[in-house]
């Protein structure tokens, strides 16, 4: 889809605004143009284009030093209404070069800049909260771990350091409760430092970082195919869609057409993903509650949409389904027809499951006006996802890049307007119905033919870019192909980079007790932010 | 033999203070002195306040004063006994604290703080064996004014200054009602002497109510009851410890006494109706003050809201008493009183113990406020257990010596509730509230003593702090200890307070119980054997180590490690729960009742989102209803008065006799 | 049935339902309080039918049936069907909290015994001791009236008030002639069905999210 | 002779009385368990831990003092001798003359007093906020429990439980008085709060955050754990006879009666586990109240028993 002209227009006037006369916008792609590396095209251009409506997406910083330049950091920008992805672009010498943040600006920015910074050796200026992001305290302060003359074997080294600064709620009484890494369940690690008064919650800082397994430096030098299997173990629940953007991205940059078929099945295993997803989600929300018929019911579900996600791609997580220029097998006429039967059956089971759950009392009055995210915190941390439909927001790769098959199969993003831990359970059933519906029309229209397209070679150092809406949000990979073919670097954005800072707003003035509620109706991953 | 202890004691303890006062410029020798004279004054109260008990009949002892008829009239019988039991004996406990904590804290002004102290002690003395009006005042006054005196510490905080002044007030405003309430009595009886009032015919009816009325409100004003208590959690804290001890220990007990004497032998026959009045405002103080004491940081303050409730549950066990006897009812009334006598011993004892604990912590960090305390445990280890024991006991919990006197309470409101109609409500519904009274206490030493001694010191001063010195120790042990004798041998003080009912109730099957029983109300009923249920705990855990020996194994070592914490190996004072935080949830149930507001400032530099603030500061104001409903309008009335009056009056015999005055004609003109 | 039990029989159920008004009281959730009012009408229909088998009048059946289909079945689905209409929120808004409700619903209930003690005992019939829960139900029911803002919560208080006086008239009076309730059912319809009506009328003002409403929840 | 039975009784209510509630503990999990489709562990996994843990070591928080110790042995023999309290099989229990029921509540309390205290002690959040919150629990459902129990007491004219219980298995079930519903539900109310059961907490949550009483047990490990457990498992078996033999006194053995045993232990046993499998029930059917809608189910509780009082007081017995 091209970009429409008006838009670009008021685009061009936006960046001569800001950076003067010189800089120019020039389309790079269906629904993307790009504004060429300029000094101050982060600092001052991005702040710009969010003010006009922009989103920022993905920060993608590269080491050019081996080509003769310097470090380049690239801005994904995404303007939802207009269907357009902007990238700029700002340029600096080396390592130990001045980044002057945007956080005060633009707070979506705030966790990305960090990583850039701690990543590629970048001095951060102006940052409200400087700190480690993905690096914990005992990393000596100048490993870097994605310069590109790191070598990638190179373990992390564990020097002393003192624990880490947080920042501190003063007041007679205020103290606070300091939570994981390790939890009493199994979940992933992460440590929160609640600032309280009691039972209240005034303020909630988040620390991450303890599930970096330095995925992006992993993807150097790796064969395009053998990426795909990387990028499914960026986070456990979100296999299929983190493999499809890294699938799209490659296939952008190496200007393959997937065959529809393979295109159809795709969304089919993006579906269930979301189903299995959601509807786990709905389970342990009623689990954190004490609700044991939810909690069950919604278990056994999630079972369900498991195990056919097994009977079509071999694996319950749908590993090895996706592959570079399609998907890597068919769906047998037997299978699509099996489905074609369970899916009214389990519609009618997940319907009656979460109208006895959702609908009870207790569980309203334990989800209602809980962890409320206003509208206006959803657009300024950049929050995506069912958290941000939940808010009212209407965000959806689906339905605002015109993506294929959504694009013709009308499909429109489901919204719910209060913003608490009801809006995102309700969200994730109205979308796990939706999916529903949705697997029947794309069975129903099903086109015949090939499965896989072959690649062609990429371009070298051009980016390519995968942009999906996963289960939790939007999910956006840019790759780029070296001059021998292989993978030069790889950027994955997961939905938990933004939202979990939609996360600590939305639980300020809340109740200690609900904050695991909360937590759980977002349901970020770990892994996924800390790559 | 009476009147020589008498003047032994009272000559020992005021003199000793006027001696420390003339040695002032030497302030340790004087410090010496007086508390040595002291504690021999009060070691000669306790023969004393004993033989009082121990006699049958009331002893008397009379002088002519210098005007004819204002003569001083004492008398030993046994109900003052045991309040100079109190008087003497935990004064003499608290100065042998006094002694080395006199050193370790202000030690500027020790000679007139002895001074002042011998002199209140003196006074108290005097209150509790005045038998005619005229002594009962000068007493009375002596002791407000140098309790007065000894508040002060500091002189230069407003806050400090403020209380004292309130004190004042409080303490003036309550007298005025006792006044009005004895010269109605006195002009009715024709005489300023008690006995005279306990010869006079009954008053009628209305008369004995108004009368009843008064002398409630001033009596509760000094007991602390609700809603006139708002000076005791301001003016009691700011004294120094062992004074604050005896202030919420013995003086509020007098006020007390005053209730009891007036009611059982100047008003009788007593009126039903009082007692149901008497009970509801115990009630409503036990409850509130319970309340407030939770919420209260101030170690001492919280302390000194603790005794509002105290005071409110002696209340109701004298509201039933004073029930009972109404309806004519003996033996339950004597029961009744004998729960609210017992109580006041009790609390007397455990709220000594926890002040001078609460001192002992003040000398060693310098901090009142549970917030900066914390760890003091290890650094303090006696302090602790005797905190411990006390906060045990004020929670009301088995087999201490708070739990018998509240389970005694309950054993009343157990036969109200068997009374007529009216009262069948009362009961249950204040059994409920003593429950609710049970359950805050407890979350309240559970927080003071959790947060002030347990866990990490949360400060500097906390971290350093060091055991007091020894002669410090001695009384707080001592009064540990009679916490726990008193709770595992109940029938002895009780008969001993049996001894000190009125006449008119006696109850000799209530004390069949023996010495080591808790008799219930109602004679069918066995009694509860504190000791019994102690060594059957004794023996399961004796049967529980047995069965943990045979269980365990070789490798079942303890070993000692950080605590598991989430696995975040850092534990900071700050990561544990602050005294603010514990009462957080109370404090919001009890948001209507506090109107207090809390504001959370977010300071973020100018250009910084409000995503990221700079820093984040919360603030709490409090403000006590009672405060802005009840207690500034009184003192800006009285404020105003006062002022008019001084214009006119300048010494203070004068200002009474023109009160004196004042009511006679009064009543002249109102009686028919 | 003997008298005795038929007499506890009674009493146990017209104090399940003060019981049961009390739990309306102690709700804040709406959806709870119509299935409690549910409750309430399936009492009272067990009342009628007793009270029918006892005293042998065969109209007290039809009173029981009436009851049990329009204040156990119509009423409440009707109810249920208005609140899922408007999309309503599960809480029922107070101006007083839940402890200060229940103390002030004790408090009338206290009152109630005290006001029909006297008539209680001049009173012929053996199900004398009902006359104090019924008149504590209504009283509950029109302090429910006047605590609540919103109009469905104050027709719960409505129809609370109605059952009360409902229990007060068929205990006292042994069935009053079927005319006369059949007025009364038709009151209660026609009632019901105007609030319900304007509910829906007005729809809009309660599909939004009061601010003032969130943080008040939140605590 | 009647000595020698009197041993007995108390021997068998001893044994009852401890080991016991492990059972129920089984059978409230397993229903739980079987109404989420699941198969559920043994009757007897509780008591199998429990020797698991005893046989293990301990490690204790190096920030904590002799409280911590002392704790899990205070608070466990508090509740096993207010257990010794509390009718079983039959209304003769060994402390039958002591079993005031202000008694039972305030040891209750000290249990709790003592458990607080050492979770305080630990110096970490978590045993705060389970202190905390226990307490506020605690000091609202106290009024009621002793509201409710002095209902019951003054329906049987006596303060002692045992009593309590002869009395009301003396009456024939059409005696029961109306108010006896009304102090049911009180008591239940006030018993699921009490055992921190849901609504008011979740015994099988994993987040420290909504914890309350789990939180406190945090720090513990080996013996002390397993002391703690055990005397969590007592106070929910003692609640259960204590409302079994109040409101379904059916069956009790005649103290110095051995004929009458087996059917009093059976019947006890049956009475019991019907009500654990109850809660089972409740508890896969009903989510957790939020923190502070805790207090709206205490106030219905003691409003409960307050429509009791004024039904004694109005009507009588």
């Amino acid at each position: 889809m091209p970009i429409p002209q008006p838009f670009l227009d008021e685009l061009q006037a936006v960046v001569i605004r800001a950076l003067g006369a010189g800089a120019t916008v020039s389309p790079s792609g269906p629904g993307r143009a790009r504004v060429g590396p300029a000094a101050g095209g982060y600092s001052v251009l991005v702040p710009e284009l969010v003010a006009i409506g922009g989103r920022l997406g993905a920060l993608v910083a590269t080491d050019r030093r081996g080509l003769g330049e310097g470090l380049l950091l690239e801005a994904l920008i995404l303007f939802d209404t207009a269907g357009a992805l902007v990238e700029v672009s700002e340029p600096f010498p080396g390592p130990g070069a001045t980044l002057r943040s945007i956080t005060a600006r633009v707070p979506a920015a705030h966790w990305q800049e960090r990583e850039v910074a701690e990543m590629f050796g970048l001095e951060l200026v102006l940052h409200p909260d400087a700190g480690r992001r993905l690096l914990h305290e005992h990393t000596p302060p100048g490993d870097h771990p994605l310069l590109r003359d790191r070598d990638a074997a190179q373990r992390l080294e564990f020097a002393a350091a003192s624990p880490p600064a947080f920042r501190q709620v003063r007041g007679e009484g205020v103290h606070e409760i300091p939570v994981g890494p390790i939890h009493a369940g199994i979940i992933e690690p992460g440590h929160f430092r609640f600032f309280v008064l009691g039972e209240r919650i005034l303020h909630l800082d988040i620390r991450l970082g303890y599930q970096h397994k330095g995925t992006e430096k992993l993807f150097e030098g790796k064969p395009l195919g053998l990426g795909v299997h990387l990028a499914e173990r960026i986070s456990g629940d979100t296999t299929f869609g983190h493999a499809l953007a890294y699938c799209q991205a490659v296939e952008s940059l190496c200007k393959v057409s997937i065959p529809a078929r393979a295109v159809w099945l795709r969304a089919l295993a993006l579906e269930l993903e979301r189903l299995a997803n959601h509807v786990g989600d709905l389970g342990a929300l009623c689990g954190d509650i004490g609700y044991a018929f939810g909690a069950s019911h919604f278990s056994r579900l999630r079972g369900e949409f498991l195990n056919k996600s097994e009977l079509v791609s071999g694996n319950r997580y749908l590993r090895g389904l996706c592959c570079l220029g399609g998907v890597r097998f068919d769906l047998e006429d037997a299978m699509a027809r099996e489905l074609e039967r369970w899916l009214p059956r389990v519609r009618v089971d997940f319907e009656e499951v979460a109208d006895i759950a959702l609908e009870a009392d207790s569980v309203a009055a334990r989800f209602e006006g809980v962890g409320t995210l206003s509208p206006r915190a959803v657009r300024d941390l950049g929050i995506v996802g069912p958290a941000a439909r939940a808010s009212g927001v209407a965000l959806d790769v689906r339905a605002d890049f015109k993506c294929e098959p959504y694009r013709d199969l009308g499909f429109s993003p489901v919204l719910e307007p209060s913003g608490d831990v009801m809006s995102r359970a309700r969200v994730r059933f109205r979308e796990a119905q939706a999916s529903l519906e949705m697997m029947v029309r794309l069975l129903a229209s099903m086109p015949r033919g090939a499965t896989r397209a072959p690649l062609s070679t990429p371009a070298p150092f051009a980016m390519g870019i995968g942009h999906v809406e996963g289960w939790r949000g939007e999910i956006l990979t840019c790759a780029m192909a070296g001059p021998d073919g292989q993978l030069w670097r790889v950027r994955t954005r997961d939905p938990s980079v933004q939202n979990w800072l939609g996360l600590a707003q939305a639980v300020e003035m809340n109740l200690v007790s609900d904050f695991p509620l909360c937590n759980k109706s977002f349901n970020l991953s770990y892994s996924g932010s800390d790559l | 033999m009476l009147s020589l202890l008498f003047f032994l004691s009272i000559l020992l303890t005021a003199a000793s203070g006027a001696a420390a006062l003339a040695l002032q410029s030497r302030p340790a020798l004087a410090h010496r002195v007086g508390c040595w004279g002291q504690l021999a004054g009060t070691l000669a109260g306790v023969v004393l306040a004993i033989l009082c008990l121990a006699s049958d009949a009331p002893g008397h002892l009379r002088f002519d004063g210098p005007v004819p008829g204002l003569g001083f009239t004492l008398r030993f019988d046994a109900l003052a006994g045991f309040f100079l039991l109190l008087v003497f004996g935990l004064g003499a406990l608290a100065t042998t604290f006094g002694l080395p904590y006199g050193f370790i804290g202000h030690s500027s002004s020790l000679g007139t703080r002895d001074f002042c102290l011998g002199f209140f002690l003196a006074s108290m003395a005097v209150v509790v064996l005045a038998d005619d009006v005229f002594t009962f005042f000068a007493a009375w006054e002596s002791m407000s004014v140098f309790a007065f005196l000894l508040l002060p510490g500091e002189h230069e905080k407003r806050e400090v200054r403020e209380a004292a002044y309130l004190f004042l007030i409080a303490s003036q405003v309550g007298t005025a009602f006792i006044l009005v309430a004895f010269l109605v009595l006195a002009h009715h009886a024709g005489s300023l002497e008690f006995d005279a009032f306990r010869r006079a015919a009954p008053l009628s009816l209305p008369w004995r109510s108004g009368i009843f009325a008064l002398a409630l409100i001033g009596f509760g004003t000094k007991a602390g009851m609700i809603p006139f208590h708002v000076w005791l959690p301001k003016a009691h804290p700011v004294a120094p410890s062992h004074v604050s001890a005896l202030m919420s220990g013995v003086m509020i007990k007098t006020a007390l006494y005053g209730l009891i004497r007036f009611a059982f032998e100047f008003l009788a026959p007593l009126d039903a109706f009082w007692g149901l009045v008497v009970l509801t405002l115990g009630a409503v103080s036990a409850v509130l003050g319970a309340l407030f004491a939770l919420l209260e940081h101030d170690l001492k303050r919280m302390l000194a809201y603790s005794s509002v409730e105290n005071v409110g549950i002696i209340l109701m066990g004298l509201g039933v008493a004073i029930f009972f006897a109404g309806s004519g009812k003996g033996d339950w009334a004597a029961y009744a009183l004998l729960a609210a006598l017992f109580h006041t011993l009790n609390h007397a004892v455990f709220k000594t113990l926890l002040f001078l604990a609460a001192g002992s912590v003040l000398a060693a960090t310098r901090e009142a406020s549970l917030e900066h305390l914390g760890g003091l445990a290890r650094r303090m280890p006696a302090t602790a257990v005797c905190f411990l024991v006390g906060a045990w006991a004020i929670s009301g919990l088995p087999p201490a010596n708070g739990f018998a006197s509240e389970w005694m309470t309950y054993q009343a409101l157990w036969v109200l509730a068997s009374g007529s109609a009216g009262t069948h409500l009362l009961g249950p519904i204040a059994a409920a509230c003593l429950a609710l009274v049970g359950g805050l206490a407890a979350a309240c030493f559970v927080r003071a003593a959790g947060v002030g001694f347990l866990g990490l010191p949360r400060t500097e001063p906390a971290r350093r702090a060091e055991e007091a010195p020894r002669g410090m120790i001695w009384p707080m042990a001592a009064l540990a200890a009679l916490c726990l004798f008193a709770g595992l041998a109940p029938g002895l003080p009780l008969a001993m307070l049996a001894g000190c009912l009125p006449r008119q109730l006696s109850a000799p099957s209530l004390l069949l119980a023996g010495p080591l029983g808790l008799p219930a109300a109602r004679s069918v009923e066995p009694p509860l054997y504190p000791l019994a249920i102690v060594a059957t705990l004794a023996a399961l855990l004796l049967g529980l180590t047995f069965v943990r020996r045979r269980l365990g194994t070789a490798s079942a070592a303890t070993r000692v490690h950080g605590p598991w914490n989430c696995g975040y190996p850092i534990v900071a004072p700050r990561a544990q729960y602050s005294a603010s935080g514990f009462s957080q949830p109370f404090a919001y149930f009890a948001r209507k009742l506090l109107s207090r507001k809390k504001l959370l400032d977010v300071h973020a530099r100018h250009h910084y989102s409000p995503y990221l603030p700079e820093s984040l500061v919360l603030r709490v104001h409090s403000v006590s209803p009672f405060d802005t409903l009840v207690y500034q309008p009184v003192k800006r009335f009285v404020i105003r008065l006062s002022k008019r009056v001084s214009r006119l009056q300048t010494g203070s015999l004068r200002l009474y006799l023109a009160f004196l005055l004042g009511t006679v004609i009064l009543l002249l003109l109102i009686q028919p | 049935m003997d008298t005795h039990t038929f007499s506890r029989l009674v009493e146990l159920t017209s104090y399940s339902v003060l019981l049961v008004a009390v739990a309306v009281v102690a709700q804040r959730n709406l959806a709870t309080s119509i299935r409690l009012l549910r409750l309430e009408g399936f009492l009272l229909a067990m009342v009628s039918a007793v009270i029918g088998l006892y005293t042998g009048e065969s109209h007290l059946f039809w009173v029981a049936a009436i009851t049990f289909v329009i204040k156990g079945l119509a009423i409440p689905s009707f109810f249920f069907h208005v609140m899922h209409r408007i999309g309503l929120p599960h809480d029922a808004e107070r101006s007083l909290t839940v402890p200060l409700g229940l103390m002030l619903a004790s408090g009338l209930t206290l009152v109630a015994y005290h006001v029909g003690r006297p008539l209680a005992l001049a009173s012929p019939w053996i199900t004398r001791d009902v006359l104090a829960s019924s008149l504590g139900t209504a009283f509950i029911g029109l302090s429910l009236m006047i605590v609540c803002r919103k109009a469905l919560t104050q027709m719960l208080g409505f129809l609370l008030m109605e059952d009360g006086i409902f229990l007060f008239g068929i205990t006292e009076t042994y069935g009053m002639p079927l005319l006369v309730e059949l007025g009364i059912f038709f009151d209660l319809i026609v009632a019901a069905g105007v609030t319900g009506i304007l509910l829906l009328r007005m729809g809009g003002d309660f599909g939004h999210v009061d601010v003032d409403r969130l943080s008040d929840l939140r605590g | 002779m009647t000595f020698a039975l009197d041993i007995g009784f108390a021997a068998i209510h001893l044994a009852l009385v401890l080991f016991w509630p492990l059972v129920l503990v089984g059978i409230v999990r397993r229903v739980k368990a079987r109404l989420a489709c699941r198969r559920g562990l043994p009757l007897l996994q509780e008591l199998t831990d429990l020797l698991k843990l005893f046989r293990k070591g301990e490690v204790i928080p190096d920030t904590a003092t002799w409280v911590f110790r002392l704790a899990p042995w205070g608070t466990w023999a508090a509740s096993a001798l207010v257990a010794l309290m509390v009718p079983t099989f039959s209304w003769s229990v060994p402390l039958g003359a002591q079993a005031d029921f202000i008694l039972v509540i305030y040891l209750l309390g000290s249990s709790r007093f003592l458990r607080n205290l050492a979770a305080l002690d630990t110096a970490t959040a978590f045993a705060g906020l389970a202190a905390s919150r226990e307490s506020f629990v605690a000091a609202l459902s106290e009024p009621a429990m002793v509201l409710s129990l002095w209902c019951a007491g003054w329906v049987a004219g006596t303060s002692r439980i045992p009593e309590m219980v002869w009395r009301f298995s003396e009456k024939a079930a059409a005696e029961l008085s109306p108010v006896h519903p009304l102090i049911l539900v009180a008591l239940v109310i006030v018993a699921i709060a009490e055992n921190a059961r849901v609504p008011f907490d979740d015994p099988t949550t994993h987040l420290e955050l909504t914890m309350i009483h789990e939180a406190a047990l945090l720090e513990y490990s080996g013996p002390g754990l397993a002391l703690m457990q055990w005397g969590a498992g007592l106070h929910l078996g003692l609640s259960l006879a204590l409302i079994a033999n109040l409101f379904f006194p059916i069956g009790l053995a005649a103290p110095a009666e051995l004929g009458t045993v087996p059917l009093g232990l059976f019947s006890f046993m049956a009475r019991t586990s019907v009500l654990a499998a109850l809660l089972g029930v409740l508890e896969s059917t009903m989510a957790r109240l939020r923190f502070f809608r805790i207090t709206d189910w205490l106030a219905l509780s003691g409003a409960a028993a307050v429509l009791a009082v004024i039904r004694l007081v109005t009507v009588g017995r």
